[in-house]
């Protein structure tokens, strides 16, 4: 059972990445790439989970019971954030090609060649 | 692994290719609600409330407001060139 | 590259890719089995250590804080890179969309906008609340501040106009974000000057599972949620922006 | 002792100061204070460099010292090296702030406010010493980067190209974060010095090649190596000029060093057995880089276009350097990027100069202003002639070097691609120089790219240039030169590359605290004779380079008819694929991947 947790870690990254190779639509483009981020998440938390064991949160259990992997959480916590960052920062740029090029398609953007 | 587990986890890998999927954007956003949904469900049985709390902010709310947005701005960009025409 | 071309590349590649993924993953230990040191030894620290009860939330902020600085800067830079890339250009003015509905997004049903009034009150104290808490139960500055945006963005879809000072709302969205920033380096360097280290805790733990106790997890928190509600206001409200940029040659 | 962090702590608070109160700052003010910010961190990582002199310095954030050889909190692990190149990045940093004060449109103070971050998250990277802390800084300096290359967004070209940077620098961050969920799931840490010690106890087995793999790919995609450069050409050339010389003179190079850190510091003691393998696949993949870049450099008109496909070739110099995996190796490198460093970013403030005085960009349209700017002209020569690696600039030490370590480990072949690199890279310079500022050639239609005529960066007339372009260009140039003349300096450097190289030291420090064993100082450097020769090769090159696309339309022989013919059909093809299609580059970037898993995988199985 332990390969469907990494599995569909590895199966967002390439159906994300998929995604962004046949996007027609800039913004369809940047979902996608959230979807490969997903795929970190995902993996970053499956890596730290312990059978059995409680959120590391000790307000209302025994401070002997055994808690999942904080660190992973933690990291999970960043990547959430970047996630929102790096996808407005991309929508803007998304919105900034529109007016420029009047498509939100890369087969019809093209300014730069060669 | 449980028997919760599996199951989000299945719901989350179909979500992410929906999502890949769904090549109309605005409808695109909605399903990416859904799947930030779904992400969040599975860190929660994963046990990592915190990180089940900034998705669902993040991956349920704002992102896909930002999407709207964008593509609000798009479209009004592109109604008003039509009027210029 | 021609679409098909494209493909052939990228299914190879892809292919070649999930190999590599499939014998690296290969090697973690199998689900639930994961037996890390270094978390197990913060688990262990942090309430006799802290005095706070989630582990998240003292990792996040204090054995780690130094990751949430870069990260809260992230969130910054994003916010910045926003107002710079939609920013007006030479040339350029500001003219209303549509005359007839200047606040086109803004919803239009007086029942809607009743609700979205009466919940601003009720989401902004939940906002404050999930801040105020990030030490002891899951939440922080980073949740509680994407509850506080979403209480002005209630405001927003009520209908009122968002005028602080006189000045445009993304201007205090812009200072309410860099204060939290630079308030979350000025905490470290307090913590520097007072206790001798950059991000050290220069604050009494107090006991555990009083809002007050965590030392400065408290206050970087509260940075945090500062931060995050300026920045996103930003990103959103550029976004949002009512104004449409045409070319003032061609009017 | 708190110098560390407050490299990282004076600009972020300017920053934040910058942006709070950006409504109300006028922006001479905004440059005051990013110039002073800047000032400071170079000063910081000055003393930083001096102190790790002898031997690496650990700064532990929040007083968390590491127990029972456990790292409980992030350090910053400064080394000669690291040091060393935050301070390069720094002292760009104040030269591109300079001329960026005659900038128009800056948008103040955001854009000082971005450029502030920017340096912070690279000063970040350079000193930190926990995996998972080098990829937040990396992060920083990646979006500060998505949004100043994207920063003329009036003009199309700046738009595409900040998008294909994004979105592929992006997708190079989720593979280093994927390869850094790899290594925490094996070890359970995070410290560099930490997985090295945890790594060095088991075997080598796919999960640590495939975890240093996806580090590499990311770190390499950064680095523009082929096949992940293809979006550095879109980005350099499109953003704003003082922008550039940051772009081509540090974060690229920053890539590379990234590489090295983790290879040296974490992998190399479990993975070291198979070393002669790796050293393989990355002269490989650093020649294949040289020499596609090299190519296209001379195929570009676009001089800034020209100029980043000479980042990129250098960028596979430097990493052949890096994949001697020798401690001549590393100095070459290492020396290298600070000569080169210098060089490229002279070149492209030589070449906002004449975009500030000819409002063009395209060599073949700039050719028929004849004769002028003979000032700009000179610093742009010493730029050529720093690519040529010649006596006395820094370059050609740092290739001697490399000259060395390549015969020394039995890759005597790969000189032939160096001399090659130089002689296209410093042709292609030089045949800009001779038409743009002497008027040589036949002047020509521009093609590439529709950039051609871009908005004028500064402000003020175009008549004369201002002082606060030529004199950071002069003195960039002039670094170039004297980094060659400054006694002792290979010597330095090798003693920082073998401690650089010294994972067992860097370990012990970090978490037992133990100070680094006394480096013995090696024997006297001098070049050797060869080295001279290689040298006039590589000039003998480029001249006849230049000097073929300057005047190779008026030789009517039909040899030259061929020659040409012939260049012209490898080109086109390889022009092609540089399509600016982002679904093209993604494509790419995964293949890459795959063939760098593929050739890891046998080569460290």
């Amino acid at each position: 059972m332990s390969a469907l947790a990494y599995g569909v870690a590895a199966w967002l990254f390439l159906v994300g990445l998929y995604g962004i190779v046949t996007s027609r639509n800039l913004v369809h483009l940047v979902v996608c790439l959230t979807v490969v981020q997903a795929s970190t998440y995902v993996l970053l938390l499956a890596i730290g989970y312990r059978s059995g064991a409680a959120a590391p949160i000790f307000a209302d259990i025994s401070p002997n019971r055994r808690v999942v992997d904080p660190i992973v959480a933690t990291l999970t916590l960043t990547d959430v954030v970047v996630e929102a960052t790096v996808a407005a920062l991309l929508l803007s740029l998304a919105v900034q090609a529109h007016k420029r090029f009047g498509t939100l398609d890369p087969n019809e953007i093209g300014a730069l060649r060669g | 692994m449980t028997a919760v587990q599996a199951t989000v986890l299945v719901v989350v890998a179909l979500g992410g290719g929906a999502v890949v999927l769904s090549r109309d954007p605005a409808r695109q956003a909605l399903v990416t609600s859904v799947f930030g949904l779904s992400l969040a469900a599975l860190f929660f049985v994963f046990q990592a409330p915190d990180v089940a709390l900034s998705q669902i902010v993040v991956g349920a709310v704002a992102l896909p407001a930002m999407i709207l947005l964008a593509l609000g701005k798009i479209r009004r960009r592109e109604r008003a060139a039509e009027q210029k025409r | 590259m021609s679409p098909r071309a494209r493909m052939v590349v990228f299914g190879c590649g892809a292919a070649g890719f999930a190999a590599l993924l499939a014998w690296g993953l290969a090697g973690l230990p199998s689900f639930g089995h994961f037996d890390g040191a270094y978390g197990q030894l913060l688990a262990h620290i942090t309430v006799p250590e802290r005095k706070a009860t989630s582990v998240i939330a003292v990792t996040t902020f204090d054995f780690r804080g130094f990751d949430t600085l870069g990260e809260e800067f992230i969130l910054f830079t994003a916010a910045v890179g926003v107002l710079v890339l939609l920013r007006l250009q030479r040339g350029e003015e500001q003219v209303p969309a549509d005359p007839q509905t200047p606040r086109e997004p803004v919803a239009e049903s007086l029942s809607l906008r009743s609700v979205a009034t009466a919940l601003v009150g009720p989401v902004l104290v939940l906002g404050i609340y999930v801040v105020a808490h990030g030490a002891l139960t899951p939440g922080g500055g980073f949740q509680g501040g994407v509850v506080l945006m979403s209480s002005f963005l209630l405001v927003y879809l009520a209908g009122s106009h968002l005028r602080l000072g006189g000045s445009r709302p993304i201007t205090a969205m812009e200072v309410a974000e860099a204060t939290g920033a630079a308030g979350f380096v000025l905490i470290g360097l307090g913590g520097l000057v007072l206790a001798g280290t950059f991000m050290e805790n220069f604050i009494p733990a107090g006991t555990r599972g009083s809002l007050l106790s965590g030392g400065d997890v408290p206050l970087f928190n509260i940075a945090v949620g500062l931060e995050v509600m300026g920045a996103l206001l930003v990103v959103l409200g550029e976004l949002l922006d009512q104004r449409l940029l045409t070319r003032k040659e061609s009017d | 002792m708190a110098v560390a962090p407050l490299a990282i702590a004076v600009p972020l608070v300017s920053a934040g100061l910058l942006a709070a109160l950006s409504t109300w700052m006028r922006r001479s003010a905004a440059e005051v204070v990013a110039i002073a910010a800047a000032l400071a961190v170079t000063t910081l990582c000055a003393i930083l460099l001096v102190r790790t002199a002898s031997g690496a310095e650990v700064y532990w954030f929040g007083g968390w010292e590491p127990r029972d050889g456990i790292a409980v909190g992030v350090s910053f692990t400064i080394d000669v090296f690291g040091a060393g190149l935050a301070t390069l990045v720094a002292v760009l940093m104040i030269g591109a702030l300079v001329v960026m004060s005659r900038y128009r449109d800056t948008d103040a103070p955001h854009f000082q406010t971005l450029m502030l971050l920017f340096l912070t998250g690279m000063v970040g990277f350079c000193l930190s010493g926990d995996l998972f802390n080098m990829f937040v800084f990396f992060e920083l300096m990646s979006i500060a980067a998505f949004a100043l290359a994207g920063y003329k967004i009036d003009e199309d070209e700046a738009v595409e190209g900040s998008l294909n940077f994004a979105v592929t620098n992006t997708i190079g961050s989720f593979l280093i974060l994927t390869g850094i969920a790899l290594v925490y799931g094996r070890t359970g840490a995070l410290n560099l010095a930490q997985i090295g010690d945890a790594l060095a106890a088991g075997g080598p087995d796919g999960l640590v090649i495939v975890a240093f793999c996806l580090l590499a790919a990311g770190f390499l995609v950064k680095a523009a190596v082929v096949p992940f450069h293809f979006w550095l050409a879109d980005a350099y050339a499109v953003a704003p000029t003082p922008v550039c010389l940051l772009f081509a003179g540090a974060m690229s190079e920053l890539g590379i060093y990234g590489v090295a850190r983790i290879w040296f510091d974490t992998f190399a003691g479990t993975l070291g057995p198979h070393a002669d393998a790796l050293r393989l696949v990355l002269i490989v993949a650093g020649c294949v880089t040289a020499l596609v870049a090299g190519v296209m450099c001379v195929a570009q008109d676009h001089v800034k276009r020209l100029l980043a496909f000479a980042t990129i070739a250098y960028v596979g110099v430097f990493l052949i350097g890096l994949g001697l995996l020798t401690s001549d190796g590393i100095a070459g490198a290492a020396i290298y990027i600070v000569a080169d460093g210098f060089g490229k970013a002279a070149l492209f403030a030589a070449a906002g100069i004449v975009q500030h005085r000819r409002h063009r960009v395209s060599e073949g349209r700039l050719r028929a202003y004849g004769p002028g700017l003979p000032f700009t002209g000179a610093v742009w020569l010493l730029g050529a002639l720093s690519f040529a690696a010649l006596p006395p600039f820094g370059t050609f030490f740092a290739k001697s070097l490399l000259e060395d370590g390549l015969v020394r480990e039995g890759y005597g072949w790969a000189i032939a691609v160096l001399i090659a690199t130089s002689a296209l890279t410093a042709g292609a310079a030089l045949r800009a120089a001779g038409g743009i500022f002497l008027g040589w050639g036949e002047p020509g239609e521009a093609t590439a790219t529709r950039a051609d005529e871009p908005e004028p960066e500064e402000e003020g007339p175009s008549g004369r240039t201002p002082a606060v372009m030529w004199v950071p260009a002069a003195f960039l140039a002039i670094s170039a030169l004297a980094i060659g003349v400054i006694p002792g300096l290979v010597e330095a450097f090798e003693g920082g590359a073998a401690r650089f190289m010294d994972g067992s030291s860097y370990a012990a420090t970090v978490i037992r605290g133990t100070a680094a064993p006394a480096v013995e100082p090696g024997p006297g450097f001098s070049a050797p004779a060869s080295a001279y020769v290689y040298s006039a090769l590589s000039l003998a090159g480029a001249l006849g380079v230049a000097a073929g696309g300057l005047f190779g339309h008026r030789i009517r022989a039909p040899l030259a008819g061929r020659l040409a013919r012939t260049g012209a059909r490898v080109i086109a093809p390889l022009r092609a694929l540089h399509s600016g299609h982002v679904g093209d580059y993604v494509a790419w970037l995964v293949a890459g991947v795959a063939m760098l898993g593929g050739a890891f995988a046998i080569a460290l199985q």
